[in-house]
């Protein structure tokens, strides 16, 4: 067991994978030498050497590219797209190809690999380098979607897309990368697909991901301290395949579900959860599900105006309570 | 394709040149086997025994053939939407090919990805790709692949002309000769892209091979409705590879004699453009002549096309008589476990 | 008053725009000489000429790129990006550029222009040529999304956009280009953000887009006819702006709600929209919301099989009469 | 920076050549300003006055200034992230820009926009894009409207070399020579994309110049940390595009003395590389040099200095002392009616 920032276990989870399986590779802008621009990727090019761990120029398409290309001839690759936005500029690997491949070859190709980049805001990076894109790949089918909130989810989540046949979407959190947690020692495998419960509760279910899981919890504490609600809050970590019977179990048991998203308020992952639950737990339901979201504009650059947009702990706690009073 | 000619029909002295007669009757019927199977494909459009769009290509089949001939069994093919001609000089049953256009239970891929998509993992056909660009990166990938593994294999990826003016061939190019990739990138200049004459939407006139030394590579342009040059050239641009010497992009000259795809009556065409092209540059009318020049008979020549067209007409009997898929496969092959949950 | 095809309406509410300014320019690949791949800007090129009708390389990135410069600069482009899907491969622009540049300078920029492609399934044009993209759209605040289902509303949905000062997606559907329908003489100007009853019913809300509009209108015959179930339909033509007025309106009549979606189901535009019913119209609700939607896969090529994805009116009317019997 | 230098210091006999006085003391004056607005908002960081990320242009000055000076009041630029030089170039006021930075309300966009995205169309400053290559066909389209609309006006579009191979690159070189567009793209080669060497990731030596040959574009290589020779490259490269007669691609090599971004200690550097361009490479040393063989006195250069500083030190000052951005600025201006609804 040992302290390890969100950062580091980045590169602990992809040094696991990478000794224990000759055939994960590791590439991506300004990756290898320096380490990635968070430094979540320090040491692996000493360790695995540069035919594993490999530069590329700023050619996002070529990076995707030749990732699919490897996976489908039998390599594993990890492919890191640096902030999360830039996905919007090798899209067309994310929605036409990557998804698709196993499916209209009949079986025929499949698609083991890892893009992983960091998203979210909270860093006063701006519109361009703060997005929540677990969102932009969710509506495909054949791709796989995690985010995890913690460094023992980063590691074991890693371990689990790297293993698993499919393509696998990764967002870390950049407002994430400095926080701690205990790790055990030895390999870590967790499992896609699975949401985690991380604190009880019989009131509400609030649902939540990535740097939003921390705010949630923060605001289950002070709604029970100082208003008496019992929240039980989930962390959704792997949108898709999506956990429904976790989410739905505890919104039977509650009957109010609130989710906590750091997007812009439109088509977000809760509109997919909150739709599911009301058709399939309408009856349970005591209340309106309410999301709980940026607000649908760009996110702005400066420190004070950014701080009004992603959901505090304090507008958590006030529009639980609000809901639950009503 | 394996199967030989009649031997006894066999011309005694064929030019023992570099090239030989087993590869060059090779090349002939792969020919044939292109132009009769896609001229099929566009009859079974017309009798709408076939859906959807297809994109032939006739008039092409020089370098299908010429490049299928150099290369090995291991090597990949990665192919655009205009793939039956590469997916076919690859080996792939007819029969096959023609299945998937017909969307039968019988087709490459029993009818789930279509004429645009074919794919036949066992015989190097990687896939081919209807985003335009989009697989030169893959390419890149597959020879990443066989460079890290040592294994050999050399990967050739076909596009347009056209598709020189999208970013993903500018990042592929760039990408291939700095990984120093065996990966051959081929051109197929037939002068269109879609409807649009190319030069008019292009900086430079040949839009692969006046763009190479942007890459570090050296220019090559060739005659596409050669088979023998198209061979000999991507012979050269295998052993490159092969040596571990990085990537070759070759610009071929074609044309095309159908439309651009099935709904494309080529309107566009100068008076006379197309009669040109079939008239003196037809792969197949040069490549008899080549042959005959090389004391091969005419009716040798014929028992190919025999041969050719029966494997054709048995392929499409087989096709009218499969069923039509089976819808059971709807909704397999979305994830590796077979099936497509996306929740639990 | 004339009958018009879909597609010669694309034509037709173009140039009344080109006619009325100058500023409007229109490129894209194959629309000038050739009239565009689906035929529908046929006629454009000799009525306005080759400065304001261009055809251009296979380069969707110097498209939309070029179209917003020359929009951020004083023209008001139409691009056209051929097949919905290929949006992918300039996915940078519909993301980051287009619809954050507003707001990034504070006001500074405008960006008045209309992005038009072909979406949709039905021609067994494969996984890559048939997709619903007005859901890849909705979720980037400063965009505004509209797809049009008659040939009318193509010419004043069009007109609309190109005269809204904000940039447009404009989905038109393939599989309706054929179809007619009438259309007044003289210039048509429609709103965007306004959603069409197309059908009044008292029993249910069914709630369509595209395509998908004449399949509802269709069921809803049925089930009337058939048992006894008023459908109410409504055409949402504009997804961003979002007529929530009108769908709210007629949920709180009805009491039921359904989305028909061509889109595979995870989130697509109906979860949004059920989400905000579920938030707000919770207590008006008399049972579930229900999504009727393609399955979450890939569509295939094969005719028979694309046929059993898209929802069908069959699936429809048995989707929306075992609902309304529960 | 209108504001002339005291003329009574002005020296008598400056060499009238082609670029003559008042423009070299124009662009000495936008090099040093350059130079000390950064270094404040450098310090600034420092301070923690500054949040997020910024990309200087320290040692880059040089083209910014001999770009700007040969640029009309109306002409269009276009930045990457590393665009407070350009914006500073055109005349934006430095109170403006470090307001932004700070997240002030004085600032050009107050705040929601930026180091990353500074913008100022009344001084032709039409944008910083923070994803690289976006904005090249962005200004393609600017340029297209100044063509379209015989509006006589140039756009200039810089970016690093780094940016040189990804695709949109190329897709707006290509555009750019067809519609012979009036354009002007100015790569500033640094050597470094990031903390990456780029010859390290690029098929060619010179990024930008060994591939206008792909787009029929000459080779235009110059030195970058001259502001006389940008200025008369640039000269070239407007009066060519006011001719119609299309776009330029140049690249200018030049070197960044501080880190990629404020994150960055660049350690990356092999040892005395920075020391050599700071040295013998730094473009306000070689600027003075070159007034200073005409004749300007360094007394007079110390006079400008002074007047910068103020003017600097002032902007500091009024940054600081200007409120925080106002909240009610958060839902303005997401779409054009002034507000941000995305529903009724
Ligand atoms: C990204 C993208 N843009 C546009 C298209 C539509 N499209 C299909 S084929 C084609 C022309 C391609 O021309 P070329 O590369 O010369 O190949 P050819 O069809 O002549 O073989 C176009 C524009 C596409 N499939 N993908
Ligand atoms: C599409 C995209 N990929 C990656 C980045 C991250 N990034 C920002 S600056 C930069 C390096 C750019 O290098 P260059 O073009 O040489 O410009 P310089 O920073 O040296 O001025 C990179 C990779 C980005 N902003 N956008
Ligand atoms: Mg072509
Ligand atoms: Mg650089």
């Amino acid at each position: 067991m040992a302290e390890l920032t969100y950062r580091d276990a980045v590169a602990r989870g992809i040094a696991q994978e990478m000794e224990r399986d000759e055939d994960v590779v590791f590439l991506g802008e300004d990756v290898a030498a320096a380490g990635g621009v968070f430094k979540a990727t320090v040491g692996l090019l000493d360790k695995f050497g540069p035919l594993r761990v490999r530069d590329t120029p700023i050619s996002e398409q070529a990076i995707l590219g030749a990732a699919m290309g490897a996976a489908m001839t039998g390599l594993k690759p990890i492919a890191e797209i640096m902030f999360a936005d830039f996905l919007a500029v090798c899209f067309d690997y994310v929605a036409n190809e990557l998804p698709k491949a196993r499916y209209m070859t009949n079986g025929q190709v499949g698609v083991p690999l890892v893009i992983r980049f960091g998203g979210g805001g909270g860093l006063r990076f701006g519109a361009q380098h703060s997005q929540c894109v677990e969102n932009w790949c969710m509506q495909f089918p054949g791709l796989k979607v995690v985010s995890p909130s913690s460094p023992v989810d980063v590691i074991g989540l890693m371990a689990a897309a790297v293993r698993d046949p499919d393509p696998v979407m990764f967002m870390e959190h950049k407002a994430l990368y400095a926080i701690k947690g205990e790790v055990p020692d030895g390999e870590i495998v967790d499992t896609l697909g699975t949401a985690k419960i991380l604190r009880h509760g019989t009131d509400c279910t609030v649902v939540a991901l990535g740097l939003m899981v921390h705010r949630a919890l923060a605001a289950a504490e002070r709604l029970a301290a100082e208003f008496g609600i019992s929240c039980e809050v989930v962390d959704v970590r792997s949108l898709v395949p999506l956990d429904t019977q976790t989410i739905l179990g505890s919104v039977t048991k509650t009957g109010r579900v609130f989710t906590v998203e750091e997007n812009p308020r439109v088509l977000g992952w809760g509109a997919e959860i909150m739709s599911i639950i009301c058709d399939e737990a309408f009856y349970d339901l005591d209340g309106p599900p309410i999301r709980i979201t940026s607000p649908h504009i760009p996110l702005p650059a400066a420190d004070l105006l950014e701080d009004m947009v992603i959901p505090s702990v304090e507008r958590v706690v006030e529009t639980i309570r609000r809901s639950m009073a009503a | 394709m394996a199967k030989k000619s009649n031997p006894e029909r066999a011309p005694k002295a064929l030019i023992n040149d570099d090239i030989g007669e087993a590869k060059r009757l090779e090349m002939y019927r792969l020919q044939v086997t292109i132009r009769e199977a896609e001229q099929r494909a566009n009859d079974l459009f017309f009798q709408n025994m076939i859906k959807g769009t297809s994109h032939l290509s006739l008039g092409q089949e020089g370098i299908a053939a010429g490049v299928a001939a150099a290369m090995q069994p291991d090597d990949k093919t990665f192919c655009t939407y205009r793939g039956h001609a590469h997916t076919l000089a690859r080996g792939v049953p007819v029969e096959k090919v023609l299945g998937e256009l017909m969307g039968r239970d019988n087709g490459l891929m029993r009818g789930k990805g279509g004429s645009m998509h074919l794919t036949s993992v066992e015989h190097g056909v990687m896939g081919s790709y209807a985003i335009i660009g989009a697989h030169l990166p893959i390419a890149c990938g597959s020879a990443w692949r066989s460079q890290y593994k040592n294994a050999g294999d050399v990967t050739v990826v076909f596009f347009g002309d056209g598709t020189t003016n999208i970013g993903a061939f500018h990042e592929a190019l760039n990408f291939a000769v700095i990984w120093k990739l065996p990966v051959i990138f081929v051109c197929e200049n037939n002068l269109y892209m879609e409807y649009t004459l190319n030069s008019d939407v292009t900086a430079v006139e040949h839009p692969a091979a006046d763009r190479a030394a942007a890459y570090g590579l050296p220019r090559i342009l060739i005659d596409g409705n050669d088979a023998d040059i198209v061979f000999r050239t991507m012979r050269d641009a295998f052993s490159k590879a092969r040596a571990g010497d990085g990537p070759t992009l070759v610009e071929a000259l074609t044309y095309r004699h159908s439309g651009h795809s099935r709904a494309d009556p080529a309107k566009y065409r100068p008076e006379g453009e197309l009669e040109y092209w079939k008239e003196h540059k037809d792969p197949i009318k040069i490549y008899k002549d080549r042959l005959r020049s090389f004391g091969v008979s005419d009716a040798q020549m014929q028992d190919i096309d025999t041969e050719v067209m029966q494997v054709i007409d048995d392929a499409t009997e087989a096709c009218k008589a499969a069923p039509t898929t089976s819808v059971d496969i709807l909704f397999t092959d979305v994830y590796a476990d077979g099936g497509w949950a996306w929740r639990n």
